[in-house]
């Protein structure tokens, strides 16, 4: 036995990646059932921020992610804008600063939802595309806080502000009813500067990695909400009544986290037992 | 629906990354260098059509035309500064695009003084926690008991972590090692968070490929 | 003199922007009751700041190609690595164009959601097999600072999960891993994270005022 | 808050009052007292380490240019291994990742050895190695050195990125004695479990700055740990008045709750 453990430190790498790769695809082969759960604080908030959106407001979604990390952006995406599609609440996407290939991600998403919601794109959504400054993001959002039209003339297609009639009655963060932002690592700044100086509510989705980094804002109510990665986007289509993929994903992380806390107790032994053998006299 | 082709290049390319974790090979440097160049091209194209042309072009050019307050016009000088980017391309002139980068340097410095201190008033006041359990306004019951419990567990955190972090005072005496041990520990318990956390994206990178692999491109395969 | 310069430009660059949320509102009465002066130029100075900082966009792409075409032109090693990233470049340009000017492009297509979307995707993926054999080969929990680490995040990590709740789903709900994993999050990462927050506002105001007034790394 | 109210105005004041302060008694040559870590002794240790078993100590730079601070502090710690290497007669090799940090890493390296004079001992092209720009293929090649030298220790000192972990693999599967230090969070946890000591955050500049005894290095450190008191003092203040029921207690506490709306 000890000897047996003491080997498998010695494995060549590429076995393990393969054995990695096996035990990963059960979950997408065979369905697993998700045990019935009550959503965080953290979800709930940004669930309760859509449902308590007044007809006259919007909901501004920053969708700031790209290919890098839409394994768990996709789905808070996706559940989100299935619920305010079932509200009918009407909502304007903008990229800011992060990857100039987010509108193409955000729309990829967005299209297909709202075409069943049978949303009209102009009259109750826009995508605004994506915007850059040279000094980082903070200074977008502080000044389209003040003037959204101003910053953001025309949609990503080039159609102006005028021509898009969801637009004529947003005009500044007043008119906005809560912010959502989406990206690896939301910047602090959309706080700062919309929560911090307007009140506005303020709710991120992030990757799981940052997830810790910003409970201090949800406990402090900087942050209405937030979405932690892919658990996150779970426990909302479960508020929302839509398993999707972050459901999948997460059932599926089971088998993932669980191989990770075996490898380590695993190599932890043999480890012990080649430890256990050198000391033993020749 | 996306198209066949789409899915049969996106698997071929995601296998040919994978090959990297085998052996470093041709196929792999192609791939990485073809996506390279894709993201620059595109992010050129939106940085035109998304911020310059609406912000910048349009605005100038009907000025010009007429169509709209000539005041607009002016924005054609943004020009100078803007240009003065390019100047990093040459070792001699290179001083002339600090003059640009040094404006954006200092605007984020003015902006970052104002986010930071909107930033940290409010955790300063959150983090002021009622530790007696009397102080609570519904007396003190056994969620008042948890509370103020949690309230002390986070106080001690919070003050023995900046106490660890501390370092224009000599610390090496018997009353302040013990509750920088304290800190350590709970910096470690802040950290496993952090860790968990990571394995969990980490993960979630590759399930989402897997999802791919299997769920998008070989399970339709199947079924027909 | 230059640097006299340099140092003037960040300087007012950093200055409006301060000065605007300095000053209030509205000045006290005796101090004239004007408006704040600042408040109503903040959106065109946000576009100056938009519109010459996008004005950059040309100079990564500038400099990629010089390098790849002098790769070529030298006939070094990588040729290839870099006449495909010079086709590809143009054939991004060109898709992107086609994409935003008729809204449906099969190269498009092709070009983001099959290479660019998959390469990026995927070489992500990689880094989970890596750390599937660096658990295995090499966490120790060979210190009390490992110990408590990995204790923590094993609760984390079954707590986020749906496996953790089958666990301990008969048990009462103090006990279950998906409380435990809040609340690590909730009270002693909160405390530890906004200790660094605090620390990190020092921190942020030195380096603001060190780019401010351009005293440079050494100097502070 | 669209614009600053009294409060948040002194409280700007304050701090940047503190730290131009501090800057400007640095220019007058004061250096001011900053604590060792323990991190210190225990590299020092590591180096002993590696001399006991003759194997060669191996630092491993990040991947910040020569422009940001974090590289300062890591070549002052960087200065003061190889002192210490010179000292014990035992090899030393310096990775690094940065082109612009190349040439200052060889000059620290350089004094460091002519300091103990031993300066024909010194051969920079053995010694300073760039290994290359790109993330993962330095994480790599940094592992491949450590497993092909044997080295006796390990010290990864810098800001690293994802690959930490692949750098960090090799030697404590080799069972070495590995340190390592990095101002940011994100990437401890993965050298906590892979090396036996780990400087974090904030200890990072702190190492630096007491080992190179630079007086600005020093005097933003202290600056930065009067923000810090004057912080924790309002939240103490306010936990404090939390407590009680007092109208004034209360009072103080209402001001802060101000804040957090």
């Amino acid at each position: 036995m000890l000897s047996w453990l003491g080997r498998l430190g010695r494995v060549d790498r590429r076995w393990l990646y393969l054995g990695t790769v096996a035990v990963l695809l059960v979950p997408f082969i065979v369905t697993v059932p998700m045990p019935p759960g009550r959503a965080s604080k953290a979800t709930r908030g940004l669930y309760d921020a859509v449902e308590s959106c007044p007809p006259e407001k919007v909901v501004l979604i920053d969708s700031s992610w790209d290919m890098g990390s839409q394994a768990e952006n996709y789905a808070q995406l996706e559940c989100v804008v299935r619920h305010l599609c079932d509200r009918g609440v009407k909502f304007v996407v903008t990229s800011i600063g992060v990857t100039p290939l987010a509108p193409s991600f955000a729309e990829q998403v967005i299209t297909p939802i709202a075409e069943r919601a049978g949303y009209v794109y102009g009259r109750d959504w826009v995508n605004m595309g994506y915007v850059q400054a040279g000094g980082g993001a903070g200074v977008i959002i502080n000044g389209m806080c003040k003037d959204f039209h101003a910053v953001r003339p025309t949609d990503a297609y080039g159609r102006r502000v005028e021509e898009l009639p969801l637009l004529g009655r947003v005009r500044s963060i007043d008119d906005i009813h809560a912010v959502y932002c989406i990206t690896y690592s939301p910047t602090p700044e959309w706080i700062s500067f919309v929560q911090g100086q307007y009140g506005t509510p303020v709710a991120f989705g992030c990757m799981t990695i940052m997830g810790p980094s910003y409970f201090p804002y949800l406990d402090s109510g900087q942050l209405c909400g937030m979405l932690v990665g892919n658990r996150g986007a779970a426990e909302y289509e479960e508020l929302v009544g839509h398993p999707a993929k972050g459901t999948q994903l997460i059932m599926a992380a089971s088998f993932g986290n669980c191989m990770i806390i075996l490898a380590a107790v695993l190599g932890n032994l043999g480890a012990w037992a080649r430890r256990r053998r050198e000391r033993r006299p020749a | 629906m996306t198209h066949w082709l789409v899915i049969w290049i996106g698997a071929f390319v995601t296998l040919i990354t994978f090959s990297y974790l085998v052996k470093d090979n041709p196929v792999y440097r192609f791939v990485q260098h073809a996506a390279l160049g894709v993201t620059v091209g595109i992010a050129l194209v939106v940085a035109w059509y998304h911020v310059l042309k609406p912000l910048w072009w349009t605005p100038v050019l009907e000025a010009f035309e007429g169509t709209r307050a000539p005041a607009a016009g002016l924005w054609l000088l943004a020009l100078a500064p803007g240009g003065m980017w390019y100047f990093q391309l040459s070792r001699k002139w290179f001083w002339i695009s600090t003059l640009v980068s040094g404006l954006f340097i200092g605007t984020a410095a003015g902006l970052a003084f104002k986010g930071m201190i909107l930033l940290i008033l409010p955790q300063v006041a959150a983090s002021i926690k009622v530790v007696n359990p009397w102080a609570h306004a519904d007396g003190p019951g056994g969620q008042a008991l948890l509370a103020s419990l949690n309230g002390l567990v986070f106080t001690v955190g919070l003050l023995t972590t900046l106490l660890y972090f501390f370092f224009s005072v000599r610390t090496d005496n018997r009353l302040l090692r013990p509750p920088m041990r304290v800190g350590r520990v709970m910096i470690m318990v802040a950290l496993g968070a952090m860790f968990g956390s990571t394995v969990m994206t980490r993960m979630a990178y590759l399930l989402d490929r897997l999802q791919f692999l299997y769920g998008t491109w070989l399970a339709p395969l199947f079924s027909g | 003199m230059r640097r006299a310069v340099i140092r003037l430009v960040t300087f007012v660059g950093g200055l409006f922007f301060l000065l605007e949320f300095l000053l209030p509102e509205r000045a006290p009465d005796w101090a004239g009751g004007f408006d704040n002066p600042l408040t109503p130029h903040l959106t065109d100075v946000t576009n100056f700041v938009i519109i010459v900082g996008t004005m950059a966009f040309l100079l990564g792409p500038i400099n990629l190609v010089r390098s790849h075409v002098s790769t070529i032109l030298r006939r070094r090693k990588g040729l290839l690595d870099s006449a495909a990233f010079l086709v590809f470049l143009v054939l991004g340009v060109a898709a992107a164009i086609q994409h935003f000017e008729q809204e449906a492009s099969l190269l498009y297509d092709v070009l983001f959601y099959g290479v660019l979307f998959a390469f990026g995707a995927s070489s992500m993926a990689m880094l989970s097999f890596y750390l599937v054999s660096a658990a295995y080969r090499a966490f120790r929990m060979s210190s009390l600072d490992a110990g408590v680490m990995m204790l923590a995040a094993t609760v984390v990590l079954l707590g986020q999960v749906p496996v953790g709740d089958w666990i301990t789903y008969s048990l009462p709900e103090w006990l279950h891993l998906k409380t435990w994993a809040q609340w690590v999050m909730d009270v002693p990462n909160n405390a530890v994270q906004r200790a660094v927050l605090i620390g990190a506002c020092g921190g942020a105001f030195a380096a603001g005022l060190r780019h401010w007034l351009g005293l440079g790394a050494r100097e502070l | 808050m669209q614009h600053a109210d009294g409060f948040t105005a002194i409280l700007m004041a304050a701090f940047a009052t503190l730290i131009l302060a501090f800057l400007w008694r640095a220019r007058r040559g004061r250096v001011a007292y900053v604590r060792p870590i323990p991190g210190i002794a225990s590299l020092e240790e590591a180096v002993g380490r590696a001399t006991e078993l003759g194997r060669p100590v191996i630092f491993v730079m990040g991947g910040s240019d020569i422009r940001d601070i974090q590289t300062h502090a890591a070549l002052s710690v960087l200065s003061h291994v190889a002192r210490l290497a010179a000292r014990l007669r035992t090899p030393f090799l310096t990775l690094v990742k940065v082109a612009n940090v190349f040439p200052f890493a060889e000059e620290v390296l350089r004094e460091a050895y002519k300091a103990e004079g031993l300066l024909d001992q010194f051969s920079a092209d053995q010694q300073v190695r760039f290994l290359s720009q790109d993330s993962i293929v330095y994480a790599m090649s940094a592992g491949r050195t450590i497993e092909e030298t044997r080295a006796g220790c390990a010290i990864f000192y810098g800001t690293f990125d994802f690959t930490s972990l692949l750098m960090a693999e090799p030697g404590a599967q080799m069972g070495i004695i590995q340190i390592a230090g990095d101002p940011g969070l994100a990437q401890i946890p993965f050298f906590v479990c892979t090396c036996d000591y780990t400087i974090i955050g904030e200890e990072y500049f702190a190492a630096g700055a007491y080992l190179s005894r630079d007086p600005t290095m020093r005097g933003t450190l202290v600056s930065q740990d009067l923000i810090k008191v004057l912080l924790a003092g309002l939240v103490l203040l306010g936990t404090v008045c939390a407590q009680f029921a007092h109208p004034w207690a209360q009072a103080v506490v209402e001001f802060f709750m101000r804040y957090k709306r």
